[in-house]
């Protein structure tokens, strides 16, 4: 783990019209740590991601990443400085195959007299092992997505980010619908990917999958911090008052600290 | 259940039914209509397809793209109008002359190229960057590009152009004007652009959910206004193919076109959905519009029941080709 | 009439929206009978590339003749050499092409129709305002559409002459007759003072009656002249809306394309010379387009409007026409 | 950030920007076009509205369900030819009478509804048994059906509809023409249908997603069957007041409206994606685009610079429209 | 819980082309039994609840249900004999709002010379109201569910079945995206709901979850039964195991089990 902040959010605030999904929320990570993002349903989980990984404009506030103060105006830019984004509403297109999902907008092609032309085969065998190493079963790699079930089409969404690498990856409910050994090589997975100096933040409603694999956990609830604590200094008891706001006076001071790191 | 060998054959059968129903089409037609088995017929089928098929080619991308283009019709007329107006010697033509002769050949084309390619880019301009629907504003477009060619010609035509550019629908290669080559390898082109390369499969996922494609870094906007513009220019290429074949332009040339080039998207296949489609489906899709237009011609009908049995024809070609999903379900 | 056909002729009509069109296609049909041939009408909806591509179907057929009245004139030359070049003789009906030679031109001439409408509104202005002054509104067909532009430049070309008649031309797009209505509502409010309407189309004038009628107008209010001698408008001249309708000789155009269908045919040269068509006088003169029989068109007022040799009253003349020997 | 009762104003606003659109652009013109600001032009404004309108409500209808309806045009020519023929007393026309003679205005209405609701039936039987794609189902119906009109009336007019219908078109009420108002009236009820019934919700909930509203028990063919039919009755009113406007019928009557309808539905806010509209905002985009035509009428252009200008003016009025997506973002 | 069974399911199949999704399954149920129907991804659970609630024609197999012999031809039908279904693919139209959403299908009308108009304010009330008994936090009924939170929707999907009453109801991984909180709310309304007699099929991947509200398991394994055990004489482990096919061999006879119970 680098001493160095990867990712620092400080202050951000998120309004859709009337709404004010988040209210400042500041915090900071670094390389190589697994962060859970926690909080209750409509919290601004996935809109903190959303900012984060360019799908979204934020209304105020700063985010420093990788040393520099940055604004992604578009998820391309975002992938381009190396971040990668499992999203909770599954960003797959229904009408094409697996193996087109799984390299959507990083195809393998070859060039004959300057055009690109797609190496079918050759990503028809990455995907396959990629597949396989999850442990999913998919009847056919050439099938559209959509006869595929829940967990099948997770899967792929989930797999297809460790294929790239980067630096920081954001992680939207990645097990909400995988089975049992799937979620279990999917937490494997993502230590592994953190071992290599990528930062995660994994967002889940389980207790367990968040204490088998986090480092830290911060709550958000209402739009806010409600807590900022490491896995190994508190319990899932203490996490769960903290989502549903009974132990909100439980843990003062934890924005000042996020905040705190966020500058350092 | 079926063993998988069938059900293979089956799959190949279904994936090209336009052909196969085109197939059972001309069949129908050379037994029951006179005349209609010659060379010349099939030949004579192939040219009139020219205009509509290079047409589909950018309307279908579009399509494909999860967007539509109602101006290319318009588009193409004026191609040929500016075409004819340059280049040809009677009528509204000032009958332009190039040293060496040929030149023009090359000239006129990307002249007719860049008038399409103009109005497409105005077109991706309204639609990418300002976020209008795109039915409207090509349904604009159809409008006033009619109308800036009749306002061009003064609603008059313009005749003769020079033998330069007239041999590419007089003289054959197989039997077929060189014309209606040119659509074809456009249409293979454009078809192997679609199948083969990433710009082709952005496309398709663009169609298939537009945010998934832009979240995956596809940059949606740049690819939509590129085929805005490829719509255009192939209209363009169609208005060079028309005038050419015509041997001149008038204002009104083309009218109807826009929709038998939807029909022959839809027949061949395109989803008007988005995500789906393929470009040699669509070309067969416009040659059964073609036969089927020929087989009236032939058949000697009244000509006040002619449009009436065009457009049961049509709905009978596509009942044909709904039959396919209900076998799909059936046999597989 | 003939036990044995002599052949088939195909008759390429360009549209069938409009009623003398219909009336060309049933005329043509009579008189070519007479005289022994089949006719088959392709009907061109209007589109060049259409007639283009039916004229290119009809060549592989080898037909005895082609008759064409083509969309757009001149446009049609490229197929009208290809049809020759194969030995099919091709006859123009109705609308002149002279850029290539043809066989047969039969024809009232489009630009003539626009002087016989002048020199009728001429009539009329006089005879309402004393002089050759007012306000006309001519309401065109589509500006795409070159049989409208050659009898505005007819009609305008002889209004040049009185200063005092004040033009507005409006087009009713597609030929649409509720557009023509709506410019005619639209009008009549803008400008109360409009003394005609020149509408060039009957079916034109029937919108353009209603609404002079919902505008509370009576008939002879505002006076109203068409073009084309079409059943509708021979009607509202009966009823007084309407006072003068220019014929199209329909009649004697398609029957002089008959007598000399034998002719044309066989390849045997046409004489020029003043020839008798159904009571018309027709005049055949060798133009650098090739023979070209020209007849008169006529203005049919309240006074003539139930000569049965009108086509608008369709009486397909009974009597057979007969080869000019 | 702006005070919640400003945002509700500005709300406002924006959910009716047509019918601000169209004030604007009716002052504009009043100011600009001689003879344009007078109450007989607004009236013959919303005259000329009527058919369009009329048809817009089926259209808008099957769009707001995810389908489409390219047939409504000839479907109108056709009711309108039907009614010609029947009750016009000149040219195609063979006169009938009945007595008492106010009789014929219940007869000739149920005629064009029935004409207009069969062809719908007919579609509907394509689309919701066959599985047909819509488009392509119109789109042929959009051919036959004209050329039945043709067939029918062999391309003559039929002319001179009986007072007892006449007046319709006549008579006024608040300046406006009966015709106008039965327009006006329908399109009030079909919004009060759409916005406050449940066969108006499953619309939209079966716009928005078929498969959900399917799951939920709704019976979407049934509804997609009768909006059919009722595009098709509602394209045979529109044709039974084209024909008493036209005192009768020709073969080409209407041709263009097609154009219009779409034009005037996505101006007036449904998506062509389905699950969204309402048909108040239809009726402004009708009343918007005849404001142009008007225009245009009254302005003294040259003939052949019309369809340009037309062309240029829908665009503008929807580029208006797209000003409120930026505002929304800016102010709320 | 009755003695008579409510729904009696004998070697349902169900072929997609060359695919078997399902290949003979075999169980039965009574009236106020929770069934949790475990499995790994793919295995055909999803497509198992769609044959029963209507959505999928099944290829071979009898269903017996209520004590009658039946095959509904749509989810409509399925619906009016008492099943309630919720998705596993939500089905809410996001185009509409959430009161729209709630009662869709369904709504409260008054009629006026005989034309059903909605009631707008009676539906807002009944949803509001099951809203916030699921602990869910909505901004507001009126926005468009497009703009709600994955877990705000699920919200809506999973409580609008509660109004509705029925016999049986199919839940296909109703927690995915649910918080702590409203995952506990929605267990106890399960309980709530099988003591009204009323039967329960939950499809989940989560065990406890499985563990604290069913009576008994059903673990498919590639289109076929390869469990069917109450939960008492089970563990976590044991059940696992049966999902990924380690302890296939441990359960046999367990399909023969089934089908007399649901011959009986
Ligand atoms: N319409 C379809 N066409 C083809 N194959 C399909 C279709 N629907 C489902 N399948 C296949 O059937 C199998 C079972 O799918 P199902 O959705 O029932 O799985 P599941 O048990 O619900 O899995 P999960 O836990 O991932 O939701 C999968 O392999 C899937 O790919
Ligand atoms: N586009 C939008 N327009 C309006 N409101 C929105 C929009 N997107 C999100 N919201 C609102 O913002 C709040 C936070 O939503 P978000 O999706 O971030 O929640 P979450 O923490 O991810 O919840 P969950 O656990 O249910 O996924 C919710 O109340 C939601 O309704
Ligand atoms: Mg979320
Ligand atoms: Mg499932």
């Amino acid at each position: 783990m680098s001493t160095e902040p990867l990712l620092v959010l400080d202050g951000i605030t998120k309004n859709f019209g009337a709404i004010e999904a988040l209210k400042g929320v500041s915090f900071s990570m670094r390389g190589g740590e697994v962060v859970a993002l926690l909080g209750d349903n409509g919290a601004g989980k996935s809109t903190l991601v959303k900012i984060i990984s360019g799908g979204l404009e934020r209304s105020g506030g700063r985010m420093v990443y990788d040393g520099r103060e940055i604004s992604f105006s578009s998820p391309a830019e975002a992938k381009a400085a190396g971040i990668e984004t499992v999203y909770q509403d599954l960003s797959l297109c229904t009408n094409v195959d697996v193996v087109a999902n799984f390299f959507m907008g990083r195809e393998i092609v070859k060039r004959f007299l300057g055009i690109p032309v797609l190496q079918e085969r050759a990503m028809e065998a990455v995907t396959a092992k990629a597949i396989a190493d999850a442990g999913t079963r998919i009847p056919s790699l050439r099938t559209n997505v959509e006869h595929l079930s829940g967990g099948q089409r997770q899967a792929i969404e989930l797999n297809r980010f460790v294929h790239w690498g980067g630096k920081l990856v954001l992680l939207d409910e990645p097990f909400a619908a995988l089975g049992v050994e799937q979620t279990r090589r999917g937490l494997d997975m993502i230590k592994k990917v953190a071992a290599q100096g990528i930062g995660v933040i994994i967002i889940t409603h389980i207790m367990t999958q968040a204490f088998q694999v986090a480092d830290r956990m911060v709550v958000i609830r209402q739009g806010q911090v409600a807590g900022d604590v490491r896995t190994a200094e508190t319990s899932a008891d203490e996490v769960v008052r903290m989502i549903t706001g009974e132990a909100a006076k439980a843990v003062p001071g934890t924005r000042e600290d996020a905040r705190t790191t966020g500058v350092a | 259940m079926v063993s998988p060998r069938r059900r293979a054959a089956i799959e190949l059968v279904l994936d090209n039914l336009v052909w196969f129903i085109l197939a059972v089409v001309l069949a129908i037609f050379s037994i029951a209509v006179p005349n209609y088995f010659q060379i010349g017929i099939f030949a004579n089928i192939v040219e009139q397809s020219t205009f509509v098929a290079t047409l589909s080619i950018g309307l279908s991308l579009l399509i494909i793209a999860g967007y539509m283009d109602l101006s290319i019709e318009s588009v193409m007329a004026l191609a040929a109008m500016v075409v004819g107006i340059l280049f040809a010697k009677s009528g509204v033509g000032i009958g332009l002359t190039l040293d060496p002769e040929w030149l023009i050949v090359p000239a006129s084309l990307v002249i007719a190229l860049a008038v399409g390619a103009l109005v497409g880019a105005s077109n991706a301009f309204f639609v990418v960057r300002l976020r209008m629907n795109a039915f409207i504003v090509t349904l604009a477009a159809y409008i006033w590009g009619r109308g800036l060619v009749v306002a061009l010609s003064g609603g008059r035509s313009a005749q003769e152009l020079p033998p330069a550019l007239r041999f590419l629908a007089i003289e054959r290669f197989l039997s077929f004007p060189l014309i209606a080559w040119v659509s074809i390898v456009a249409t293979l082109a454009f078809a192997f652009i679609l199948n083969k390369t990433p710009f082709g499969r952005h496309l398709l996922l663009i169609g298939g959910n537009a945010q998934a494609a832009y979240r995956a870094g596809i940059n949606v906007d740049r690819l939509t206004a590129i085929t805005f513009v490829i719509a255009g220019a192939m209209a363009g290429l169609a208005g060079w193919l028309l005038a050419i074949r015509t041997s001149g332009a008038t204002a009104n040339l083309g009218v109807g076109m826009l929709f038998q080039a939807f029909a022959a998207v839809v027949i061949g296949g395109v989803s008007l959905k988005g995500g789906v489609g393929s470009l040699t489906g669509v070309y067969a899709g416009v040659l059964l519009l073609a036969s089927i237009q020929t087989a009236i011609n032939l058949m000697g009908l009244p000509a006040h029941f002619t449009q009436l049995i065009q457009g049961g024809m049509v709905l009978v070609a596509v009942l044909l080709d709904t039959v396919k999903l209900s076998i799909r379900k059936k046999l597989i | 009439a003939l036990a044995a056909s002599k052949g088939t002729i195909y008759y390429m009509v360009p549209t069938l929206l409009d009623e003398f069109q219909t009336g060309s296609v049933t005329a043509i049909t009579k008189f070519m009978g007479d005289v022994g041939y089949d006719v088959k009408a392709l009907n061109a909806d209007n589109k060049t590339d259409v007639q283009q591509g039916q004229m290119n179907d009809v060549i592989a057929l080898k037909p005895s003749a082609i008759i064409l009245a083509a969309v757009d004139f001149d446009a049609l030359k490229p197929q009208v050499e290809a049809a020759r070049a194969a030995g099919i003789p091709v006859m123009i009906f109705d609308r002149q092409i002279t850029a290539t030679k043809s066989d047969l031109t039969s024809v009232a001439g489009t630009v003539e129709i626009g002087y016989v409408a002048a020199d009728q509104i001429q009539r009329l202005l006089k005879e309402k305002n004393g002089a050759v002054k007012g306000k006309v509104l001519q309401v065109l067909g589509d500006p795409g559409d070159p049989y409208t532009l050659d009898i505005q430049k007819g009609f305008e070309e002889k209004m040049k002459a009185f200063p005092d008649v004040t033009i507005i031309s409006k087009p009713a797009m597609q030929w649409e007759a509720s557009n023509a209505g709506s410019i005619v509502a639209d009008q009549i409010l803008a400008n109360p003072d409009i003394d005609l309407v020149f509408v060039h189309a009957a079916h034109l004038a029937v919108a353009a009656v209603a609404s002079l009628e919902a505008a509370g107008k009576k008939p002879g209010d505002v006076l109203l002249v068409s073009s084309n001698g079409a059943p509708v408008g021979l009607d509202l001249i009966r009823k007084g809306w309407e006072q003068v309708e220019v014929e199209q000789p329909l009649f004697a155009q398609a029957a002089a394309l008959a007598m000399f269908a034998d002719k044309v045919v066989n390849k045997q040269e046409l004489k020029p010379g003043r020839y008798d068509v159904l009571g018309l006088e027709g005049t055949l003169t060798n133009e650098a387009w090739g023979p070209n029989i020209k007849l008169p068109g006529a203005a049919i007022t309240k006074d003539n409007v139930d000569d049965p040799k009108f086509w608008g009253n369709m009486k397909t003349p009974e009597t057979p026409v007969k080869s000019v020997e």
